[in-house]
């Protein structure tokens, strides 16, 4: 089992991986939770801010056009990582994959959806992509339906065209946060368009781990977070189709969004700008488009190879230590899972787990992960989460096998 | 793992394994729920109050070893006391676990000194107050005993 | 005229400020736009990403306690700022100071309004105290009402009453962003509360510049930007009373606000966490805690006597160079006014204005400063603002004075 | 100030000085408003087209020299010519007018050659593309005449 990335170099742009933690080196497994900045990111936001911040958009000073053109540079740079050159005009900077959520389903949703419609969700929705839709639907009234999960972790898209039947969107995670189910994305675009509905996609789970493809999976609108994708937080990302972009109306209201504001009424811009109110996350955008650009240097196809390796490995050393005590709730090891292992081991609480885990250093996160109707789903009240990310390896796999250990001893 | 050992004290190992007063209790008593939204533990608390008096208690639900043992050392300390005195000692333990969070906030700020005798068993969750994200899962029953009691008007 | 700060000092924090324009060194008035953030903030930052950074609120592992701990820490650390010891409670984190109204608007605007009630806002808006407003207006249907501003640039409160009659709400900018005008908040608060209504304040230019004091001014609501008070971009506070937060729905949905989520609906959290969906901007949070130590390490009171005697000297400067050929658009100069100077130059546009003064270096903002309706007031297309920080100084004023000097020979 | 003398060539501030074909045409005239949101230029564009002729054009509003000698120039350049002629002649200067965000965007793409000839006068505006907050000062006028013909289905 070799890997692609050289992990050890990688390592060196993560000053955190360099702390101690009750005497022992970190070993971090929560990428999925956020993931580390590498220096590269940090320091493109700290040169930005010494050298160059201003408020973008309004100003003819030097500084103030730099930090426009890096801030628009920043658009195209992510469209470029979503397999877009339309950047420019398809990518809206949000604060968060969960604002990305709002804005779809109350600027996107609001102006599309009546009582007589439906939306789909699935079953391992995040809450960001259903609580949005919640919201709206008590005002609007439509359907939510839902893909179930079946037992072996994927979709059961058995019933998917009575399910899309009259729906006007589906709005699937591309991975499950808690699973590590990986959909078949281009196959749910096509099924989506065939039934007349446009298809959204939460990537935030994905983004950062697998090659993505706006264009070739032919979606509609794709949703997700820097702070996972080793970028700064504060900034997230709404990606859609220039198309659709033109057609919804504002969401929030302020400066930077408006052609004209009277005493009694305002009218809305064009283009992304309708949908970025108030002075936008500048030094965050530098921070994304470094990240991207840092993802891009070292190849996602190599990300994604380096993470599937160490999935499988991990799969071997948990079932060597632990046989049945260790349970993972996902899919087995293979080409359709990522790089996040969900586990529970016999009676022991996942805050204990946890807990224990923290003593040798080890980062994961317990509960429910934000996916409740998923964890009631499978009768689980809280697991523990580790994922993997760029800067793992297969030492930080033994520690957690460790630590995991301890914590048999202790509570068992 | 010297911490972790102050976290797991025996007792609430013991009550973690052991949970007294676990079930639910019919009607009359008074059921609340509770929750730790981000990390999902959930406590149900049958309550029945008679004559000012916590006459019976039952807890049932899922959740990490601070929140079960806690939730099972409070109905073991608040059942049979009078709502007054059960009301005193939610104030004294979330006294003894605000500690932490008082003096993250402000070094300077004297802690007032806590009855720790008061507390009796209880005692053992001291260690929690080290772990600042686990204080949530220790006050969980505490905070829901202390909506139970107002929903009763006692 | 003395200044009770050390700019020579303060300058060393802020490096950008070594850096040369057309080989002139920079002059930054631009701070009411976006102020600069000095070494301490962006250290700040840097050392959280590079020591503690994880995802707050559902980790038990140290860093990710440690990020919880520093994140909470925050909203104390604001809440100070403000006047208030219950931050912790009180202040919730935005995107923006335009998220914060938006917020406002549609959480307990939305709750609160009818179409029989009106809001009172005043002619001096910024647009992000306008459109949210008015986008709900556009649902709800309740009645706008705008305080006009008189030929002295000051609120006209002649007709107070009757506008506050019925209304529910008062919101108002503490400074204007345009003219400089310093509002009677504490007045205005005991007039909104006499007739019954809440009172809201737009503090994206005050906080910055004056001492604040919700309590003591009797506040209900305050919204303004880290990234114009010396913090980073991609945070904003919306502080409000924990009694009225308590009384607000949701405003945005997802993660971290909920108390639970089924498939058939969703239970919001208590607290200031109802408001904050999603991962927050953590780093940005560590940021404006700094931002708020830097600022009271040297004193807000003495930054007011700063910035306040700087624009003596700018007024002095400009008309001595200029007499009336420059007109400063605003109070003139006095306690009632801030460091903010709208300026134009005969028939000079402002943007031409700006061009020329960004040859010498001088950094200034031309246009209608996202206030259109004030702008219109004034029979103003554009102004070319020139805003005063804590680490300008009278070489600054003379720097301005003579690029405007250079604006005269090539349009006179 | 070099740079600021190639933005600010003579023609540009001759035509900011004295605008050509200033005011509003009464009806049937088409009128058409462009606004720059973020920095408060308006342009109030009458067209009058016959027989895909621009028989007639005037320009009011206010703005900086950049968007209101763009209006004069263009105004001046597209009067009398086809609507065809107009439209090719929009795409030519828009062009011009992209050079630096497509080189900003990704310096290894090589530009298309313009056909500067073509737009006589208006290359006085060239200048424009080194200060790219400029640009849409620039268009405004051109972007309205464009709208401006849409609308009238020419
Ligand atoms: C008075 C005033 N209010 C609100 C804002 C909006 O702030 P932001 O763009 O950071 O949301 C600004 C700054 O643009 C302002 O000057
Ligand atoms: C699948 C998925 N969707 C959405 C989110 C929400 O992202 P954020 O909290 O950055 O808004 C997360 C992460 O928490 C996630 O894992």
């Amino acid at each position: 089992m070799t890997t692609p990335l050289d992990v050890e170099a990688i390592r060196k742009d993560f000053p955190l991986l360099e702390r101690e933690i009750h005497g022992r080196r970190i070993v971090f497994l929560d990428s999925g939770a956020s993931s580390l900045p590498p220096t590269q990111v940090t320091s493109a936001m700290t040169r930005y801010y010494e050298s160059t911040h201003a408020n973008v958009h309004r100003g003819v000073y030097a500084t103030a056009e730099e930090a426009t053109a890096r801030y628009e540079a920043a658009r195209v740079g992510v469209g470029r990582f979503l397999g877009t050159s339309a950047g420019a005009d398809e990518v809206v900077f949000t604060k968060n994959c969960t604002e990305s959520f709002n804005l779809l389903a109350k600027s996107w949703g609001a102006a599309n959806l009546t009582s007589h419609d439906a939306v789909v969700l699935t079953e391992m929705e995040h809450h960001a992509n259903i609580v949005p839709w919640q919201q709206l639907q008590q005002q609007v009234g439509f359907e939510l339906r839902f893909i179930p999960v079946g037992d072996d972790y994927q979709l059961d898209l058995g019933d998917l065209d009575r399910l899309l039947e009259g729906a006007k969107l589906l709005s699937v995670t591309a991975m499950s946060n808690v699973l590590g189910t990986i959909n078949p994305l281009k196959h749910l675009a096509a099924r989506a368009h065939g039934a007349g509905a446009l298809i959204a996609v939460d990537g935030a789970q994905s983004v950062p781990h697998l090659p993505t493809d706006v264009v070739g999976d032919d979606l509609d609108f794709l949703c997700f977070s820097a702070h996972k994708l080793y970028g700064p937080t504060g900034i997230g990302v709404l990606w859609a189709k220039a198309e659709h972009l033109a057609a919804m109306p504002a969401f929030l209201g302020g400066g930077g969004m408006i052609k004209d504001v009277r005493l009694d009424g305002f009218t809305a811009a064009d283009g992304t700008q309708r949908f970025e109110a108030g002075t936008p996350p500048i030094a965050e955008a530098i921070g994304i488009h470094a990240a991207v650009d840092y993802l891009q240097g070292i190849g996602i196809e190599a990300v994604r190879e380096h993470e599937q390796a160490l999935t499988t490995y991990a799969f071997e050393a948990l079932e060597a230590a632990f046989g049945d005590e260790v349970r993972i709730h996902g899919p087995g090891d293979g080409p359709g899972r990522g790089g996040v292992l969900s586990l529970t081991m016999g009676d022991i609480h996942a805050h204990d787990l946890a807990q224990v885990l923290d003593q040798v250093g080890v980062c994961v996160r317990p509960g429910h992960h934000c996916a409740k109707p998923l964890m009631r789903r499978f009768g689980l009240n809280a697991t523990a989460r580790a994922s993997f990310g760029i800067y793992n390896d297969r030492d930080d796999v033994d520690v957690l096998v460790e630590g995991l250990a301890d914590a048999s001893r202790l509570f068992g | 793992m010297a911490d972790l050992e102050e976290l797991y004290r025996e007792i609430i190992l013991d009550h973690y394994r052991s949970p007294r007063n676990r079930g639910e209790l019919p009607p009359p008593a008074h059921r609340v729920e509770g929750f730790n939204p981000l990390c999902g533990d959930e406590i149900v608390l049958s309550l029945l109050v008679e004559d000012d008096v916590v006459a019976d208690v039952k807890i049932a639900g899922s959740g990490c070893s601070i929140s079960q043992s806690s939730a099972s050392l409070m109905s073991a300390a608040v059942k049979g006391k009078s709502v007054a005195e059960a009301r005193k000692l939610v104030a004294t333990f979330k006294q003894m676990m605000s500690i932490h969070e008082a003096t993250l906030d402000d070094a300077t700020e004297e802690p007032e000194p806590i009855n720790l005798r008061a507390l009796g068993e209880l005692a053992a969750l001291q260690g929690v107050v080290k772990f600042p994200v686990r204080i949530k899962c220790a006050t969980l029953s505490w905070n829901t005993l202390t909506q139970g009691l107002d929903e009763l008007g006692a």
